[in-house]
């Protein structure tokens, strides 16, 4: 039933301490307001207690109205971001349209799960505008678990800066009943600074988050970045 | 023993293994059928062990409490909302209900993507029966169809705890199901972490008679006193009533605020609250007062 | 590594010490005095041997100063037999051969017995050997050794080959390298020598090349 | 596995434990008393192997007593739970005894209830359980508990916790040992659940005759 | 100090998931000069992947001519220079004469060597005596060597390359304080176990200059004032903590 | 340090210090058996003294240093020192380097000249002093990431109870194992004030 060929196992024999897994750290964080949603990531790619760059690009603008984070093993990042990209393209030649956030959304979490034995190590978070225009923020677990918040953080700086963000965007849980807005109360340039913020308190006590950070600013104007300087050492 | 040699350099890149897989795994999203095969496996010796190192490395969500039961009017089912990795809370607001059609609910507790996965692969199943037999399926037949698909990748790591609860032309129907491929028709159940915490209420209050807003409170309940006690449940206590137009959902309330609700902060009148220790006291100091006297 | 001649012994070590991958120290210094005119060549581990020659330094120079007045002469230095020292480190290296990592050869000149070299190898044993080989490097070069030994060499004849033995194994093993230092001791006294890799042939040279056309 | 658990009311204290002695798959006896008598005014269940609890209990009860004969002045509830704790706690740095204990007694203070597990944790509680079995009377004991029972109320949430015990815990004991202790003393009392787990039986036998009833209503 | 054994530790480790103890991922080196010794420390010490404390001090006093960088485990690089220092104390108390830095080193690689390499502590030894300016490192397990110019800890390889290419012989003050300062650097910002600023200890014969924060690279990028609501109320008062068990149940 | 749950932070404000620990007991990791069970420990009117980890040396090790504590005022007649008192601890938890105590302390407190003093320890010993604030407990990262993003200079009393009391819940809200409701005492010139916090109860 499984896919493991013969010549694999072979290789799998001759390397008995190798792990297909590296944690190249990193933090990535989205929050989404009523009309815009931000993406950012800090920059640095690391490996034990070693530096590989200070200039790793932990976004990716998936389609026209999705921006896609990831932090953990860089190498299965970037393969998994290959993958959905072709994945939209796809989409795009058989719908006749561009794919929305919701259900990139959507396909991320079926991609990650048929890998469930043998997981992408990176953990994801989507950020994006849903079809009437309002921010979106979707977060998962490696194995494809996921749920639409309306802000986010993966990576190293997780525990660190979450608590930060429960307290000064408390939202309402959507699940209360009577419901009520959960959306985030904040302007965009508010958010903006919040999250600068938690960058400049990640770096300052997480060793895998620093040297930059990068957001990715989306409206319905489009999508800016910005750059901001974070503790090198 | 042979050795078998890696050779697909020598292929044509076209019909190369790679672009083949690639081509597969992009078609997997938009197929319907999920087969085994369709499951990137490890090329390990060791599967258990390889799944073990996994575990550790991505920690899958975890930790719940869940809980239904059928009374007289229905089925009530109520969930918490947290997931946790580790001891680390990474959400206090996951939907642990799965609507998988307007008579059919899931439950999940155990590992989130094995639960949302599953039940959203049983939805399509539920749907395409409905499509092909023209009538809605059973809640026997949903529960059969996920034990079923569960019950094949038995050994395989899944971790999952679940209810299937619905209405059906049989009236109530309730059914646990889990990854072992255990499958029980029942009328009260609780699963998951805080489910121990959960029964002792659920099981004490419960009764056949219950009005449908007594047995959303004795959900909702339990639920909280399972969050209370539990550290790895919390969150929002969701309760959903299953009747014979379909599932509504009764209730959602934050436990930051349910707890105060019933357990007001404010300093309490201790006598108030129904301890007849008191009076029973004094009464038998009376009594072996008269004792003494005769 | 330590051989004898015709008059006295020549010690002769490389100077790197290595953790993992790492070269810690490139000029450390394998040879270590335990009295005037008995010196220890260490190999293994590096805390192990440091202390076990302090230790047996100070065994045998109490010792000597203890059974013999002449070595209260302060300008002669304190002398020792060379079996002696080899013995209490055989004793030490046996005693705790489950605590230590240590290979150490003993090797020296006294009046009784002329030259001497003692190996004193992993585990504790004790043998003297006209030369003695020792450490990582040691493999490399037994066939070498065992070949061009000569015995009675002159003091000359056996520095060069001291010194053409390490470099080969310096050649050839990865946890071998840095300068080599020769000490050379006799009746007269010890002299210690350094020669540095760029007076030594290349290392790549003692290496057989491929030919190109 | 044992089923302890306990709590306080208003002038006394309760702790309730099941009276099997079991080894791996077998029930060696069914009328062991788990609830040792400290002194006239503490009693403290234990869990865990017997002989660890035995040797544990006759331990603290025989310092206890000595204590009293040297200085003529009795330990009172904290003072003795604490010397339990450091008992253990010591015990924890060489071969631990495998002991959880609840130590209730009544004193000046009024009643008290101490809990303690073999890792030599200790705190006052007003309710406490050890076990599984411990576990499911926890929310029990949050629910219904109440400040200042009376005796008869303490019996009715007794009487609930062990019909929760007996319907849920795999290979739950059907007999229990109540005792009840205030300034007075300690009162026994031998409690056979079974049948309490009679009534309890009859309710969910109606209960899926019901559905039955119902579910045959509807397919008509 | 005991060393009987892991007994305990390692009957509870089996089944607990308790603590570790503080390493101090670390950079630290030492170089002789014309006048004497420079050594050199970064400030930061980590928890694992966290930052434990930010501005730590890791060059230790061992004698007034003698300090000693450590790297390790936290506690034990403490206790070893602080014991050693007490021991050299005594021993100058009773011979009135300055501490030898040899002294100092064979001390330490004795209570090293003892305890089989379980006290985790690598050091960068450095001091002027009579004899001259000296440099040694000690390992944990308590082997020593003496070098010219020294780097240990988890920063060693990357302040070692910046010694090994601006070291010379005879060098001057301002220019090894400058290597040193470039060296503990370079460890900073590429070794993610070191971090934050750098201390400086320059022993010559007549002086001892201890620069702490020498460089300061503490500058957080960003900051703006985060606005909490009025919620965080007290709610009860709690005199009587500890005595009594708070009331939980109502209705 | 996650058998039992706990998290403790300390802060300095102007001229005061404050130490907050949460309120869960937790056995075998899931099961919350109390939510009274403060982990601050009174040395003396101006110093406290906080213990997270395994609950049984919380409590050996508080009985130990009170014991040492009062001997030392009994000996010298003079009030202790929270650094001195610190470095009393420290030694302490040395002395079982190889079998150590599984507890990580907070110390805080204010010396006779007024000055704030607060450090946190390892489980052997190795202190952190600072100058802003410290954290221990079973989820050091949240509470560092909150007090570091919070955390500002010269707080008056009320402004640090404000700040402080919103980092523990902010904290443990992001925790399993601890929370439950916290208590803050704040240590001024004119001595301590003690009071809860509310949090969620789950």
């Amino acid at each position: 039933m499984f896919d493991a060929r013969e010549d694999a196992l072979a290789g799998a024999r001759q390397h008995a301490n190798w792990s297909p897994y590296d944690n190249n750290g990193g933090t990535v964080l989205a929050v989404a307001g009523e009309s815009y949603v931000i993406c950012a990531g800090d920059t640095r790619m690391s490996s034990g207690y070693n530096i590989l760059t200070r200039k790793f690009e932990k976004i990716d603008k998936m389609s026209g109205k999705t921006l896609m984070a990831s932090a953990g093993f860089a190498a299965d990042a970037v393969t998994l971001k290959k993958t959905l990209k072709a994945r939209c393209k796809q989409y795009e030649f058989q719908n006749k349209r561009e794919i929305g956030c919701v259900a990139f959304a959507q396909m991320l979490s079926n991609t990650l799960y048929y890998r469930r034995f043998f997981p992408y190590y990176a953990f994801n978070i989507v950020a994006g505008l849903d079809a009437e225009g309002k921010g979106a923020v979707f977060t998962y677990d490696a194995v494809g678990s996921y749920e639409r918040t309306n802000y986010s953080c993966q990576g190293s700086g997780q525990a660190l800066i979450m608590p930060v963000l429960d307290n000064q965007l408390k939202t309402v849980s959507p699940l209360v009943l009577p419901a009520a807005s959960s959306a985030t109360p904040l302007s965009e340039q508010e958010a903006i600074d919040l999250i600068k913020d938690c960058f400049a308190t990640a770096a300052e006590r997480d060793i895998y988050t620093g040297d930059s950070v990068e957001l990715w600013i989306m409206n319905a104007e489009g999508v800016r970045k910005e750059e901001m300087a974070l503790r090198a050492d | 023993m042979s050795v078998n040699l890696d050779l697909s350099f020598l292929h044509d890149t076209e019909r190369g293994a790679a672009s083949t897989k690639y081509r597969d795994e992009a078609l997997q999203g938009v197929s319907n059928s999920v087969h085994a095969s369709n499951f990137t496996a490890p090329a390990v010796e060791d599967f258990d062990a390889f799944q073990r190192e996994v575990i550790n490395y991505v920690k899958p969500a975890h930790g719940t409490t869940t809980l239904g039961f059928i009374f007289e009017h229905g089925i009530v089912i109520a969930v918490d909302s947290r997931a946790s990795q580790g001891p680390y809370i990474s959400s206090q607001t996951v939907k642990k209900v799965i609507e998988i059609n307007p008579f059919l609910l899931g439950t999940m507790a155990g590992g989130a993507a094995d639960c949302q996965f599953w039940q959203r692969n049983l939805g399509i199943q539920c749907r395409l029966h409905e499509l092909e037999n023209g009538k809605r399926i059973t809640v026997r037949a949903a529960s059969k169809l996920l034990a079923n698909t569960l019950y094949s990748y038995k050994g395989r790591g899944l971790s999952m705890g679940t209810m299937i609860a619905g209405w059906d032309l049989n009236g109530p129907g309730l059914y646990y199901v889990d990854s072992e491929g255990t499958r029980l028709k029942g009328q009260r159940f609780s699963v998951g972490s805080g489910s121990l915490f959960a029964y002792g209420v659920l099981d004490q209050g419960y009764r056949w008679d219950l009005s449908v807003k007594e047995a959303c409170e004795l959900g909702r309940r339990a639920i909280y006193h399972a969050t209370f006690r539990d550290a790895f449940s919390g969150g929002t206590v969701s309760v959903y009533h299953v009747g014979k137009n379909g599932w509504t959902k009764v209730t959602g309330d934050d436990v930051g605020e349910l707890h105060f609700h019933y357990y007001p902060s404010e300093k309490i009148d201790e006598d108030s609250l129904g301890g007849l220790g008191k009076k029973e006291a004094e009464e038998r100091a009376a009594a072996e007062a008269t004792a003494m006297e005769t | 590594m330590a051989v004898k001649y015709a008059d006295g012994v020549v010690l002769g070590a490389d100077s790197r010490t290595s953790t993992g991958t790492y070269v810690a120290n490139r000029a450390s210094d394998k040879i270590t005095p335990i009295c005037e005119n008995v010196w220890m060549c260490r190999s293994g581990s590096a805390a192990d041997t440091q202390n076990v020659a302090a230790y047996v330094s100070r065994l045998a120079q109490e010792h000597a100063v203890s059974v013999s007045s002449a070595g209260a002469d302060a300008d002669e230095g304190i002398k020792c037999d060379v079996k002696l020292v080899a013995n209490i480190t055989q004793k030490i290296a046996y005693q705790n051969k489950d605590r230590l990592q240590a290979g150490m050869i003993i090797a020296g000149y006294d009046r009784k017995l002329g030259p001497q070299v003692y190996g004193i190898p992993l585990g504790g044993a004790m043998m003297e050997n006209p030369f003695t080989v020792g450490g990582s490097g040691s493999a490399y070069i037994y066939g070498w050794c065992d070949d061009t030994f000569r015995e009675n060499m002159s003091k000359e004849e056996a520095q060069a080959w001291v010194k053409r033995a390490i470099s080969l194994a310096i050649a050839r093993d990865a946890s071998s390298g840095g300068v080599i230092r020769l000490v050379t001791i006799d009746a007269t006294g010890v002299s210690r020598q350094m020669i540095q890799p760029i007076e030594q042939p290349l290392c790549d040279e003692e290496l057989p090349a491929v030919k190109r056309s | 596995m044992d089923v302890v658990f306990g709590f306080v009311g208003y002038d006394f204290a309760v702790l309730v434990a099941d009276r099997a002695a079991t080894q791996q798959i077998i029930v060696q006896k069914s009328d062991e008393d788990k609830i040792a008598v400290v002194d006239g005014t503490k009693i403290m269940a234990t869990s865990g192997p017997r002989g660890d609890c035995v040797a544990f209990a006759e331990y603290v009860a025989a310092n206890v007593r000595l204590y009293r004969l040297k200085y003529q002045h009795e330990l009172d509830v904290k003072a003795t739970a604490h010397y339990a704790r450091n008992e253990l706690a010591t015990a924890l740095r060489k071969g631990p005894y495998q002991v959880n204990a609840l130590l209730a007694g009544v004193d000046a203070n009024g009643p008290e209830l101490y809990f303690m597990d073999y890792l030599a944790t200790c705190h006052r509680v007003n309710t406490g359980g050890h076990g599984y079995g411990g576990m499911f009377c926890l929310s029990l004991f949050d629910k219904h508990w109440v400040p200042n029972m009376s005796r008869a109320q303490a019996m009715e949430l007794v009487d609930l916790c062990v019909a929760e015990v007996c319907e849920r815990l795999v290979t739950a004991p059907t007999e229990y040992l109540v005792k009840i202790v205030d300034k007075k003393g300690v009162e026994v009392i031998e409690y056979d659940a079974t049948e309490r787990l009679a009534k309890r039986r009859e309710v969910q036998m109606q209960a899926r005759e019901a559905a039955r009833q119902a579910a045959a209503r509807v397919g008509a | 100090m005991g060393d009987r054994g892991f007994n305990f530790s390692r009957k509870l480790n089996q089944s607990l998931d308790l603590g570790a103890a503080t390493k101090t991922g670390t950079t630290i080196c030492g170089v002789v000069f014309e006048a004497g010794v420079i050594l050199g420390a970064d400030t930061r010490s980590t928890n694992g992947e966290t930052v434990a404390d930010k501005d730590c001090e890791k060059i230790h006093y061992i004698a007034p001519n003698i300090y000693c960088c450590g790297a390790g485990t936290a506690a034990d690089t403490e206790s070893v220079t602080g014991l050693i220092s007490s021991n050299l104390l005594l021993h100058r108390k009773q011979t009135d004469r300055p501490s030898a830095v040899k002294s100092a080193l064979t001390l330490l690689k004795t209570t090293l060597f003892r305890h089989q390499g379980h006290i985790g502590a690598a050091l960068v030894l450095g001091g002027v005596d009579s004899d001259g300016s000296h440099l040694f490192t000690v390992y944990p397990h308590g082997s020593s060597d003496a070098l010219p110019y020294a780097a240990m800890g988890s920063g060693s390889l990357a302040a070692m390359a910046t010694l090994e290419t601006g070291y010379h012989e005879e060098m001057s003050l301002d220019a090894a304080k400058n290597l040193v300062t470039r060296a503990i650097l370079s460890g900073v910002m590429n070794d993610l176990g070191s971090g934050s600023n750098v201390d400086l200890c320059v022993i010559t014969r007549d002086s001892v200059q201890y620069l702490r924060n020498d460089t300061s690279n503490m500058h957080r990028t960003f900051r703006i004032s985060s606005k909490f609501d009025d919620r965080q109320e007290a709610v009860i008062d709690y005199s009587h903590c500890g005595t009594a068990t708070r009331v939980l149940h109502a209705n | 340090m996650n058998q039992n749950g706990s998290a403790i932070i300390a802060m300095v404000g102007k001229d005061c210090v404050a130490i907050a620990s949460d309120l869960r007991l937790g056995i075998n990791q899931n099961q919350t058996t109390a939510v009274d069970y403060s982990k601050l420990h009174k040395i003396h009117d101006k110093l406290w003294l906080g213990l997270t980890g395994l609950i049984a040396d919380q409590l050996t090790l508080a009985q130990k240093l009170r014991f040492k504590h009062d001997m030392y005022e009994l000996r010298e007649n003079r009030v202790m020192s929270p650094k001195v008192f610190a470095s009393v601890v420290s030694t302490t938890l040395y002395e079982k380097r190889f079998q150590p105590y599984y507890t990580e302390p907070v110390v805080a407190g204010l010396d006779k000249d007024g000055k704030p003093y607060i450090t946190s320890m390892d489980l052997i010993g190795a202190d952190a002093s600072a100058d802003d604030f410290v954290v221990a407990g079973d989820n050091v990262e949240s509470l560092f990431g909150v007090c570091e993003s919070f955390y500002r200079k010269d707080l008056e009393p009320d402004e640090l109870f404000n700040v402080i009391g919103n980092c523990l819940n902010a904290g443990v809200n992001r925790d399993c194992l601890s929370g439950w409701g916290g208590i803050v005492t704040l240590i001024t010139k004119d001595g301590p004030i003690t009071r809860t916090l509310k949090n969620r109860m789950d």
